[in-house]
């Protein structure tokens, strides 16, 4: 017996004696060609018990600085907001922890209303009529879209914003090379269009031959885009690419609906929506579009029916898009996706509900807001767009960002990530990003200003002398 | 049969509960000064009505979806021999050491330095990875199974395209899984089918006849999804290899062969791992899962950026070694996905990799090639054979798969038929209808961590079904009977899909 | 009926599953050097044939226990109206607070300088409990309710001892709950009980005849069992005082008058507080609980030890205050248990103070008395009232009372039979016969974490059940009809006690 | 509508109409004497979110120390064992955590089982055939015995060892003042008897109007009584006390069973068994004791029966010995006990399992045997007593005990606790109690010698000086 297996030895034999085999050896020997068998133990230390485990796994654990030990603003594309204690209850409940995917409907009801429910509550977020139970996170739920806009008008030309996260732009790169479309990325304006898509170029780039315009909103630089111009901008008439927003969800209680703005199909990256920060993932991504595009969209979708006695009920539906029917000719070949976390995600929305999204999202703009002001009116730092921003600020510093958050991190406050040590632009150099959630108070954030300010201070003297 | 207590209870979304101006969340105090909400974000960009989220106090949300999760079946309740899904059990210690703040609030955008503890981890489990699968690199970014195999195709393309090849064709068996084929169109090559011999393995002389030079790439499981092994693999490799193409390996069953046999040994250059099967991720009813990938060294440069690396220390943080992404890697596919893979899912497989080690990993394949057998032996002990053969092969691997055909011919009922009543029995059915060359296919995987008394009362529980078939099949045909709900009229939903809550 | 699913489930304890040499438990490694076993504990003192405890796998365990919780009803899954237990939600933010490892790992015997957050805490809630109490002086030792009410009576008996009085007499309402008299007795004094007037408060001629010289105290629950304030508490306290006596508050009913009117505004000496009921703490099945008590300056002195007192700090530590445990009073009763009472249950109750503050707990017993005016005017409503009619007054607190008898006479259905058929419709029954001296009497305390929709939908449950009744009585005598056990013969199991499993 | 309510203006004003009253104030007045009515707001803080909740609780929780943060070696009473991860996730099953009491046995099976395999796991590892489903704690267990003995045989007088933890005694004191017993101590011996009950006194204690005799095991200074013995000498014919135990559960894999040794009533702390340190509780106390005091016993009781269609099923049994029917009557007071913290200690005991209890007293034994070889060999440091030990240690040190308490906590390492300090006798001046659990490894026990032999040198220079 190992962990967590039950085979006793009275067990063993009588099991061996039932198969009619002398030992669980003869089980492989006359399956697996002996030249294969692995002819020593694998180089892997002793297996633990179970305080040891915790206590390695604890030592582990404490060599990271995590946002329970500092103050952090950091964001791009990840964000420290609360999550309330009925997320973990809930997707800690066998019955949700547990199940695999509910290809038993009879038996899968709460996996499968919680997925209605899930979908609901996207499509009111993003103004949408449609959308499906989950992808696995944000940037590739942006290569997904892309792909179906590609099943879609069968073009191979995609327009994409710098404005998206760079990990949006390096994944659509990866996915695009290999269904076969070039992408083609439309720079950043300046002045007032700095950090928001170039309108021009946009203009310029889109033609017949574009499948996918796509771009972010807020922008990767927290600048919101005006969605409605640039849709209108992308859809002149005839042969229109399919228009793909990726969005935070968390800003949607106070900022124009993707839906609203004529936005094809808006997808996105779901941990604000109480997930853990868990250095990066498990999350979710969402899927919504207009009704055109509900049978090439990717990935699971719950369905409202009835049973045989007419009792309401919900099932996997549409399957005839998804790989386990359709195999080389599926929309997508997604299988296991983030059912948990956008569990996760239902349960935090409707704790948030509906006056709260809203409140939450004034409460984001008034501290940003605020946050931007004290920010800026230290000497050498500068905004870097003026377009509004709801609860990521881009900034300019006349120093070297790299030693600045050398000096904040070590005051325990991160002032916010490098631009460019994660877009790799030039452009971005001196630029930082931070941002603003309902768990960073005012006290906070009067802290980093003081504490940016002497970091400024403490680079120059340092170059100074 | 009168209806029970669940079959009895409305079912109401959470939209249709609460009432207006019900609310759970308070808002932080606005500690800043206000400002005119035109200044803060113009009219042409706010939204006007408000998403239409629930209306609902705390209690209310606890309620509906505890109420809602006891319509589940789980895994914890009950035995769950879902084939290809590996439903071992859970361990909770892997839940608490997930939610310890240092892994759980890590930012990814940490500064490597002050992430070392989850960099090690990474870089630990990796090793692991690389050591079980006998493949020495290994890139934890994808996201599942089928996002693995994507990035493996990626690789695939990338290999002979820097070799100046432009490989259009992946061989795939008919017993492939869906995510195979799928995968190979959405990496935009084209899927040629393999069929499949009389011992349940690959049909030499067809693989022979269809490897050419346009191949770029051979994608098998091994233990395949007939729970056989492929004795021919070795073989497969030479015939792969000679034509240049690469040879990949679906890890999904993995489970059987931990500490036995390894895809490198075996000659495969990728192989991806489902982190939520053979390591005891939690399925989540439909994920998150992890799809790590293990590569040869040929393969190694065109992986997926960052990679975890370990590094001699600069000397000035005190600690020998550092802990790193490296990011410089030219001939890199890119990346699949934001950041660096799901790492709450590492944490989890790491931890269950640290409790089993090398012994108990073993073990543990061990235990679910023999609780496989003994299910399979005690079935036909019981004369379900006759109605339910094994399609392939005497023995298996860790799951196998029956043919419904006798049982559909000689008692009228279906394999869906066999699954549904298993519900009534308090039974998650096994995988039905796959793979698609077994006629009315039941697909088993008992996995290591059942007792022989489960099983025992598994095999039991299907022979009674069948001697009660044999009496009334409408009690089978007609099941589940004591499900929240009975069956449900798919072709209705996909009909005229109503995939929201209308408000 | 046909059976569900979980009655079908065999029965089998622990105890009887698993195998022999099956475990979960790994033993850290012996890393010191090995003795023999004779030198470490000699043969006399050793124990031969180990416990019999479960040998099962981890796997089972759970299994076994997740099972074995779908056969409870909870709070969270239903509608819970047992009066007198103020089965209000229980907010899952406290679970998470109490789990930090600076709480929960807090050793009890820390040094109080390495304890400051606990204490500070204690001392917080001992604060908020004297406000809220309008007494000042708090004790958190108690472990439930009636460990409070035990620490009540031993202190009013060390208060007249103290002035060199040996009462022996403590009276007690006839609508008091059953630890009252109990406390008494176990504290050495001797039960007298007073008689209900017909406004259901105490019948001030009897309290008056009564009330004498010989009379330690005057145990008081307001409102009272019934759900009815005794309008004349002041003169019972005037009376009460008048020959020396203490009053005593039991405060299972505060939930009715949070910053509404206050115990010591009353006359009230002693309070015990339930923080399993009115502050949140979960029921746990039967426990863990927590009594602290509040007392008013004359009781003070003989509080029990060891007291939590907030000082100007000495400065050493650069705090401005230190809080510290005080165990020098030496007209103290003593302890009453270990350590300092129910740590756990205090950072519930306190994170709930926290959450609600002033305003919140005064919202709170308002919506508490509004939801039970709610639903008893909706039973009215629905013409409930004839068989099961208002047992005192016109309007109630928190909770009322109704009496099942016109109900049993005309429709031969007692009261444990509505209650059980109450089962059959998913809701956990009132409290059924107590008070004692309402026959049949129905105790129902909806609190006010219900939603209006739930109290209409337990209405119309209660009506249905009576109009069934009246055509069909047997559904009522027969029910449960679809609960994991149907009626169990409690008189079978008193007469030939089986407490454990044979082994 | 506060937190957790939910009723809105709309349902107010219905609600308000279905009553016939204009307000929730007439509703108030209309029952409470207008001059009884707080005339202002509670003086308590405003109410807050759940996020400033969070971080306030939080904070505090910082503001403590805790075995998570150093080495600790505390003791005397509660341990700090590990609790694994599956006793968590049970008892936090909404199924389990907010049930009351079970008073409808067809729809609490699941709490009444679970107290009638705590009820076999306590009387299997006490030796004793029966025992109920919880007390509070463990030492006022030990009083709960007490009064079961007054009960049974209505005598006056109760002999209990000095043996006892200190809390055991003041709290049995406690009871004993109120239900009118006289409490004789009988001191503890010297020499081979050091730190056990002193055998001629509790034999010369013992009389025909005895009650009760009470004993710890292992004493509170760890020593491992005779209770054979101690048995036979309080055991001498006609009129016997009934003889009661208050023992360390954990050691019961190792230790002689209460019930083999001859005790009648055995009864403790059930906190090492799965419990949280929780700075003292909750936690659970046990209680067993033979055949004839099973309708004397205090708290609930859960009993094996049928229903209607024959079903195996659990009820609480023996009720007429409870208050709720027997009210002054009753066997005792208590009502609300220690379900969850008894359903902890099941499932910790069924992990632990048959083999591991034994397990885990041989390691505790060891590890206590070496920590007793390693400490002594420190100058300085002596045993306080010669008996066997098996999971805590006393010993003798030539220093102040706080200052070297002091000393080794500015190390990182809690030595464990001041005997003196606790119990308030001379005679332990000096003393140091620690505990080893199987957390703490031989590393640390090193740690602590060497720690401890600093802290006492460090000590004596400054005496010197
Ligand atoms: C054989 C096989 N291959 C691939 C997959 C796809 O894995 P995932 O669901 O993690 O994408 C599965 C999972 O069902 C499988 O069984
Ligand atoms: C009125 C009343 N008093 C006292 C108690 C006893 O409280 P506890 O169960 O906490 O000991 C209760 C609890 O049921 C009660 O309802």
């Amino acid at each position: 017996m190992s962990r967590y297996t039950a085979i006793t030895g009275a067990d063993r034999e009588q099991m061996l004696a039932a198969i009619g085999v002398e030992s669980v050896e003869e089980l492989f020997a006359r399956q697996v060609p002996e030249r294969l068998r692995l002819a020593r133990a694998l180089s892997l230390p002793k297996g633990m018990g179970e305080q040891e485990v915790y206590e390695h796994l604890r030592s582990l654990a404490e060599g990271n600085v995590s946002s329970e030990d500092q103050i952090s603003f950091l964001g791009g594309g990840m964000y420290d907001h609360y999550v309330p204690a009925i997320v973990d209850m809930l997707c800690e409940r066998s019955e949700f922890l547990t199940p695999y995917t509910p290809y038993q409907p009879e038996v899968s009801q709460g996996g499968l209303q919680a997925m209605f429910e899930f979908q609901t509550a996207i499509c009111e977020l993003t103004g949408l009529p449609v959308a499906n139970a989950s992808v696995y996170e944000g940037p590739s739920a942006v290569a997904f879209a892309a792909y179906m806009a590609k099943l879609y008008n069968g073009k191979g030309r995609i327009v994409a914003s710098a404005g998206l996260h760079p990990h949006t732009l390096q994944t659509l790169h990866t996915y695009a090379h290999g269904f076969g479309s070039e992408v083609v990325e439309v720079p950043l304006g300046e002045g007032p269009e700095a950090c928001v898509t170039e309108r021009q170029a946009w203009l310029a780039a889109i033609d017949s031959d574009t499948s996918a315009a796509i771009f972010a909103q807020p922008s990767f630089y927290g600048a919101v885009e005006d969605a409605e111009e640039l849709v209108a901008l992308a859809k002149q008439g005839d042969g229109d690419p399919v228009v793909i927003a990726q969005v935070d969800p968390i800003v949607l209680g106070v900022l124009k609906a993707p839906g609203e703005c004529g936005v094809d199909v808006a997808v996105g990256e779901g941990q604000a929506l109480g997930g853990r920060l868990d250095f990066g993932g498990p999350s979710f991504g969402f899927f919504a579009a207009k009704q055109e595009y509900l049978r090439r969209m990717p990935g699971r979708i719950a369905g409202e029916t009835r049973d045989l006695d007419g009792r309401r009920g919900f099932v996997l539906t549409l399957q005839t898009r998804e790989q386990h029917i359709r195999r080389e000719k599926a929309t997508s070949n997604i299988c296991t996706a983030q059912a948990l976390n956008a569990l996760a995600g239902v349960v935090y929305l409707s704790w948030l509900g509906r006056q709260g999204i809203v409140e939450l999202g004034e409460l984001l703009l008034a501290r940003t807001h605020y946050a931007r002001q004290q920010l800026t009116a230290i000497d050498g730092v500068q905004l870097l767009h003026e377009r509004p921003a709801i609860r990521e600020l881009a900034l300019y510093l006349e120093a070297d960002v790299a030693e600045v958050r050398r000096r904040c991190i070590a005051e325990g406050i991160d002032p916010g990530l490098d631009l460019q040590a994660l877009s790799g632009r030039e452009a971005d150099r001196g630029g930082l990003l931070l941002a603003i959630t309902e768990r960073r108070s005012r006290q906070q954030i009067d802290a980093l200003a003081s504490t940016l300010e002497l970091a400024l201070r403490a680079c120059w003297r340092k170059v100074a002398a | 049969m009168s209806e029970t207590p669940q079959q009895r209870e409305a079912v109401l979304t959470i939209f249709e509960k609460g009432a207006e101006g019900r609310r759970a969340f308070v808002c932080p105090e606005l500690d800043v000064p206000a400002v005119a909400a035109e200044q803060l974000l113009p009219a042409r960009l706010r939204r006007v009505a408000p998403p239409r989220l629930p209306e609902v106090s705390e209690p209310e949300i606890v309620r509906h979806y505890v109420k809602l999760s006891k319509r589940n079946f789980d895994l914890d309740s009950g035995f769950y021999p879902l084939g290809s899904c590996t439903m071992k059990h859970n361990p909770r210690l892997h839940e608490r050491v997930a939610a310890l703040p240092g892994h759980q609030r890590l930012h990814p955008l940490q500064e490597p330095r002050l992430a070392q503890g989850a960099l090690e981890l990474m870089w630990r489990l990796q090793g692991a990875l690389a050591e079980i699968s006998g493949l020495p690199n290994v890139s934890l970014q994808p996201s599942a199974g089928s996002h693995g195999e994507l990035a493996g195709v990626l690789l695939t393309r990338a290999y002979h395209e820097d070799r100046g090849q432009r490989r259009h064709k992946v061989l795939t068996p008919d017993t492939a899984h869906g995510t195979n084929p799928a995968t190979v169109t959405m990496a935009g090559l084209t899927v040629v089918k393999l069929a499949t011999d009389a011992a349940g393995g690959i049909d030499l002389e067809d693989l022979r006849a269809k490897a050419d030079e346009d191949v770029a790439c051979l994608m098998l499981t091994n233990p395949n999804t007939l729970g056989v092994f492929d004795r021919n693999i070795e073989e497969i490799a030479e015939i792969v290899h000679r034509v240049g193409a690469t040879l990949y390996y679906d890890g999904a069953n993995l489970n059987a062969i931990m500490g036995v046999t390894r895809p490198g040994d075996m000659g495969f250059d990728i192989v991806h791992f489902n982190l939520h099967k053979s390591f005891t991720q939690p399925h989540g009813g439909g994920g998150p899962g992890s799809g790590p990938i293990a590569v040869s060294g040929r393969i190694e440069p065109y992986l997926p950026v960052p990679v975890v690396v370990r590094r001699d220390s600069d000397g000035d943080e005190g600690d020998d070694v550092v802990y790193d992404f490296d990011y410089e890697r030219p001939k890199s596919i890119g990346r699949l996905r934001g950041f660096h893979g799901n790492y709450g899912c590492f944490v989890r497989a790491y931890a269950y990799i640290c409790s089993l080690g090398a012994d108990g990993l073993k073990d543990a394949s061990e235990a679910a090639v023999l609780n496989a057998n003994y299910l399979l032996a005690r079935l036909r002990q019981l004369g379900v054979a006759e109605l339910l053969p094994l399609a392939y092969g005497e023995l298996c691997m860790h799951e196998f798969v029956l043919c419904g055909g006798p049982m559909k011919r000689q008692l009228q009922i279906k394999t869906l038929d066999l699954a549904k009543r298993l519900l009534d029995f308090g039974y998650h059915p096994p995988t039905v209808y796959f793979p698609l060359l077994v006629e009315e296919a039941l697909m088993v995987e008992p996995t290591e961590t059942e007792t022989k008394e489960t099983l025992d009362e598994f095999a039991s529980a299907i022979a009674a079904i069948l001697t009660e078939a044999a009496e009334d099949p409408e009690l089978a045909r007609n099941a589940p009977h004591s499900t929240p709900v009975r069956r449900l009229d798919e072709a209705a939903a996909a009909k005229r899909p109503v995939i929201r809550q209308a408000l």
